[in-house]
């Protein structure tokens, strides 16, 4: 399996109505792992998660994986921080991007059925995803990533929601699909989590990249007073 | 059964002797005729661009433009029947009392009461400009009082009835008319309010998928002592309102 | 074919030369349909929108019957309408027949239900997201009617529109109710209707692209000043 | 006043005797209307649904166009399907003037644009909704515009709702290029405006009281089938 | 200030479809504190607060407050697990709840701009409130509850988006709002701040109050299997 990686982003910028949200942001991701994105909130985070996948359009730069945008397309899967569900059952939300891929109905029903009972939902199959409660939707939303096993996969605070339980359960998800060489970017407010699960971090404030490394010296050794004060809980200013 | 397209004018349609005349047609020669109801104007457009195979119509100088153009080889007279004078019951322009369809106008042109002309371009509304003209007016000088419906012989009777105006309308029309309100028939029986209709086939050497031969036939029923009949015999409360006069050829 | 052609040239010439008939059955349709936009809409928005927030036993009966009116042919409106406003009926003593404002009475007959009915889907989603707000704040239904409205304005914009397209070209009901009168009740579409009568097709025509250039001239004013699109999402 | 309940005792006596002719009216009124939905909607629905999803230079322009010709005359629309359709017209070899398809032509032309506008708004939201996930999802143009009709078909019954209601009333138009034939191309709006022109109020009522009821029908089975309102929140 | 507690639930159930979401509950809260209630995903949470708060159909049973119910509403305010933004500006979101209230203009004013300043969204007091961050929105709408003074507040985990510093900064002006005898119900799935804000506590299982009880004893000696399986993160049957 040829991957897409790496990930390269050129002098990205993004503006609103002349606000700058994110930028001027220069990155490479590599091929493996998973890296954890960090900070306050309104610094960008989402923002820059949403550049990389391509679903916000750029006012500068550029985004570039090692194959063509449409053959990189196809092989991500993002979990936005609010859920989004289709307004259909539980199931169906599950094989829409199956039915996409246009695999075999026996392929997915299996896979359905699979991940319905990972997430523990099976007495909510047949019920209108929107009617689920919070941490479900999220672990839905979780599942119907990773039912299309992406090379590349973008999770927004995919635990915000979710019990004690559902967190852990969620992590060695996302641990086997490491396993299994899926590049991993995704972003959390939760530090033990960050230090948990990362291979490599981003702090990002006032929408640039502030501060970055491999986990162990991003988490024991913080550069920046910014970062230093943001694992302390302060308010950076 | 054949079927032929026959445009005629509203007022035609609106005296209901086609009820009476379309199923004798299917009985006796097997033809069934689709009437498309329009405005003379109309019928006449639907005539020439061949839509129709034969018109029937009221307004001898657009028939005779119609032929002088070769849509239509010529014009055949079938029947007449006359225009009536209607007004409010109270008649305050005395148009009761007139001795002549110009007298009646003359005294409805100096009265000024609310008066409905069709408006239209149709027969009708040619025919009421001409009583005009012989009566000394020129209807393009009147004020707010003489309105003009730019309308069928139907809906200006709707709104004669609506606002208690005086109209010039086809017997026909009138007696079948259904919304009488507080209008009643004020002058009848000048020979100037005489209504010819004739027949017109089209012209087959201009339109060749028209049905001509079937328009023939048609022409020769309309033409015959059966229709004579059936025309001359057909009455509402008593009334006749047609006059059959084709003359044989 | 030729008609169609001789049509666009004359409605050229008629709008170029500022031809003084034209211009005065344009207004005249213009206020008529604009004035029955305005009633309508003020009865269709807060009903379309109080069907859409609140639940009573007959509601989904009211909301087919609304959508039912919307098929309300013009020439019966038009025909009860005349029956009421004629000498012999109820409101006859007014003696609005055969004027502009019976012609509007039709048509905000004709339009409420349509503008109702497209408020009523409209302000469906936009409820169901402000629901648990709206009610969590205690509010009457009069403000929750006030703060969807405001806030799904440009939600109802269709519903406007298709109101005002309807109103503009609508000529069953204004027909007999308006009576077509020359230099008083004759607008654009009771003109075309005549003109199709005497068989003038290009004049008709004529007539029916002003009628049309009009409305997405004010189509194109409306957008513009409401900016629909300009903020949207890309 | 009298000619309404006139009008409603004969629209009563005609639907209980089973009067033939209003039978084969009714028929044809709801083949014709009924057809020309079928076709407009699978044109309008996947237009106006493209429209909500798709943003390219001219969109906005477009969008108010649509909007504009939801105000199309009819008689307008009748006039060009009439001069088409003609025999002296580019279509006239296939002689479909003055027949059901003329008609149920004129009336795609007319809903078309109403149906599109309308499904363009609907699909606005729940684009907007959707458009994160499905554009994520690398879906193809074709495949959102499924999506967004299929879950979004609820909303989307006004929109047919409203075209159905605007063919069915129709007359101005239909009676242009269908004529009016009886037995031929005679539908319940051509027929109540012939017994207005004869004065004959009370006939013309009861068969627009027949058409509302047929409307309303209509709406109320298409309610329940749908059961619209049942999982709706309370 | 007459208080509007304490509120009493009778015997209360919630079913959809013939599933029992909730129920059956027997409930009494008190006059003053903070209780936490707390459970794995889809155990009812939500459910029980909307119910609280009389946002939530009844298939059973009542909720009583000690006044009227039109009385105990104008005086409760509710912060939703999905943020609920009014599709207007950061500002006019803080004023809409003033406004129903119909207080001067003046009064109005002083308060939005305290309550932007407190959620520090200054720069952003323009922006439709759609467009904010996840974190931003919520803040928002803790902001929106708290600006009308109620004297009862429920708060859906109000700092599942939020970051180290604004989850400090909301439990201080819970806190804040607790010292000026707010009563506050409040659910979340960070333990730790169940533990550093609660005076009560429940947990939910399965749509019953499973246990419930002081912080003290609720903490440091629950009693039942389940919740101590969910303090130490297990998957609960
Ligand atoms: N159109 C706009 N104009 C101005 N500012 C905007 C606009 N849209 C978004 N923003 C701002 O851009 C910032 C970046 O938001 P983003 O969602 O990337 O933050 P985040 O790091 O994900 O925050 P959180 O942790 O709260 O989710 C936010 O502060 C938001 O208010
Ligand atoms: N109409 C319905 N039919 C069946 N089940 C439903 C229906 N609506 C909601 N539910 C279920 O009810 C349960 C209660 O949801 P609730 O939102 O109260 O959970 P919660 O404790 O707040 O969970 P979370 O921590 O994830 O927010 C959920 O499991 C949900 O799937
Ligand atoms: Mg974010
Ligand atoms: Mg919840």
């Amino acid at each position: 399996m040829s991957t897409i990686l790496p990930l390269t982003l050129t002098d990205v910028a993004v503006r609103r109505r002349g606000k700058r949200l994110l930028g001027p942001v220069n990155l490479t991701l590599g091929e493996a792992g998973l890296t954890m994105i960090i900070g306050p909130n309104g610094s960008g985070k989402t923002t820059l998660l949403r550049v990389m996948h391509g679903v916000e359009r750029l006012s500068k730069g550029h985004v570039e994986w090692s194959v063509t945008e449409d053959a990189a397309r196809h092989r991500q899967a993002y979990v936005f921080q609010t859920p989004i569900m289709l307004r259909r059952s539980v199931a169906d939300n599950l094989r829409y991007p199956l039915h996409l891929l246009g695999l075999p109905k026996a392929e997915v029903e299996t896979r359905v059925g699979r991940w319905i009972a990972r997430i523990g939902l099976e007495e909510r199959t047949g019920l209108q995803a929107t009617r689920l409660s919070g941490g479900e939707k999220q672990k839905l939303a979780i599942a119907r990533a990773l039912i299309r096993k992406p090379d590349v996969l973008f999770l927004d605070e995919p635990c915000a929601n979710l019990d004690g339980a559902s967190t852990r359960e969620i992590e060695t998800l996302l641990q086997n699909a490491l396993a299994e060489k899926t590049r991993i970017i995704m972003t959390t407010h939760d530090l033990g989590q960050a230090r948990r699960l990362a291979d490599s971090a981003l702090f990002m404030l006032h929408g640039v990249v502030h501060e970055k490394g491999s986990a162990e010296d991003f988490f024991n050794a913080p550069k920046t007073d910014e970062l230093q004060a943001f694992f302390r809980g302060d308010i950076i200013a | 059964a054949d079927e032929i397209r026959l445009a005629v004018t509203t007022s035609f349609e609106n005296s209901g002797l086609a009820d009476v005349l379309l199923p004798a047609i299917k009985e006796d020669i097997d033809l069934d005729v689709q009437l498309l109801v329009v405005g003379t104007g109309q019928a006449l457009r639907l005539g020439r661009a061949g839509d129709v195979d034969a018109i029937l119509v009221h307004s001898r100088a657009a028939e005779e433009a119609f032929v002088a153009e070769k849509h239509g080889t010529y014009r055949r007279e079938i029947m007449y029947n006359d225009f009536v004078l209607i007004g409010p019951k109270d008649d305050p322009a005395g148009v009761g009392k007139a001795r002549s369809v110009a007298e009646a106008l003359k005294r409805v042109g100096v009265t000024k009461p609310a008066f409905v002309s069709r408006g239209d371009d149709s027969g009708t509304h040619k025919k009421e400009i001409a009583l005009w003209r012989a009566a000394d007016f020129d209807p393009a000088t009147f004020a707010a009082w003489y309105r003009e419906v730019g309308a069928g012989m139907g809906a200006s009777l709707n709104t004669a009835a609506g606002l208690d105006a005086y109209i010039l309308a086809d017997r026909a029309s009138w007696l079948n008319f259904g919304n009488k309100a507080n209008l009643t028939l004020l002058y009848a029986g000048d020979a100037a309010l005489f209504n010819q209709y004739a027949f017109l086939a089209v012209n087959p050497e201009k339109h060749p998928h028209v049905q001509n031969d079937l328009a023939v036939k048609l022409e020769a029923w309309l033409t015959s002592p059966r229709a004579a009949e059936l025309i001359n015999g057909y009455t509402i409360n008593g009334e006749t309102l047609f006059t059959f006069n084709a003359k044989p050829e | 074919m030729n008609d169609i052609y001789e049509g666009l040239v004359s409605a050229f010439w008629l709008v170029v030369t500022f031809d003084a008939d034209l211009m005065e059955i344009s207004l005249r349709s213009l206020q008529v349909s604009l004035t029955a936009l305005v009633i309508a809409s003020a009865i269709a928005l807060p009903l379309g929108t109080f069907l859409a927030i609140r639940r009573f036993r007959y509601r989904r009966l009211v909301i087919s019957l609304l959508n039912a009116l919307m098929g309300l042919p013009p020439v019966v409106v038009g025909l009860i309408v005349y029956i009421l406003l004629s000498r012999s009926g109820p409101f006859g003593v007014f003696g609005l027949l055969f004027t502009p404002t019976a012609m509007i009475i039709a048509q905000v007959v004709i339009i409420t239900p349509l503008i109702a009915s497209i408020t009523h889907q409209a302000m469906r989603e936009l409820w169901a997201e402000y629901h648990d707000l709206l009610i969590s704040l205690n509010t009457s239904a009069w403000q929750r009617i006030k703060t969807l409205i405001w806030d799904g304005r440009r939600n109802l914009l269709t519903a406007s529109l298709a109101g005002f397209g309807r109103a503009i070209g609508e000529v069953g009901a204004i027909m007999i109710v308006g009576g077509n009168i020359d230099n008083a009740t004759r607008v654009l579409t009771t003109a075309i209707a005549l003109e199709t009568g005497k068989g003038d097709f290009a004049l008709a025509l004529a007539l029916g692209f002003v009628l049309i250039a009009l409305a997405i001239g004010i189509n194109i004013c409306i957008h513009w000043l409401s900016r629909t699109e300009r903020e949207g999402r890309w």
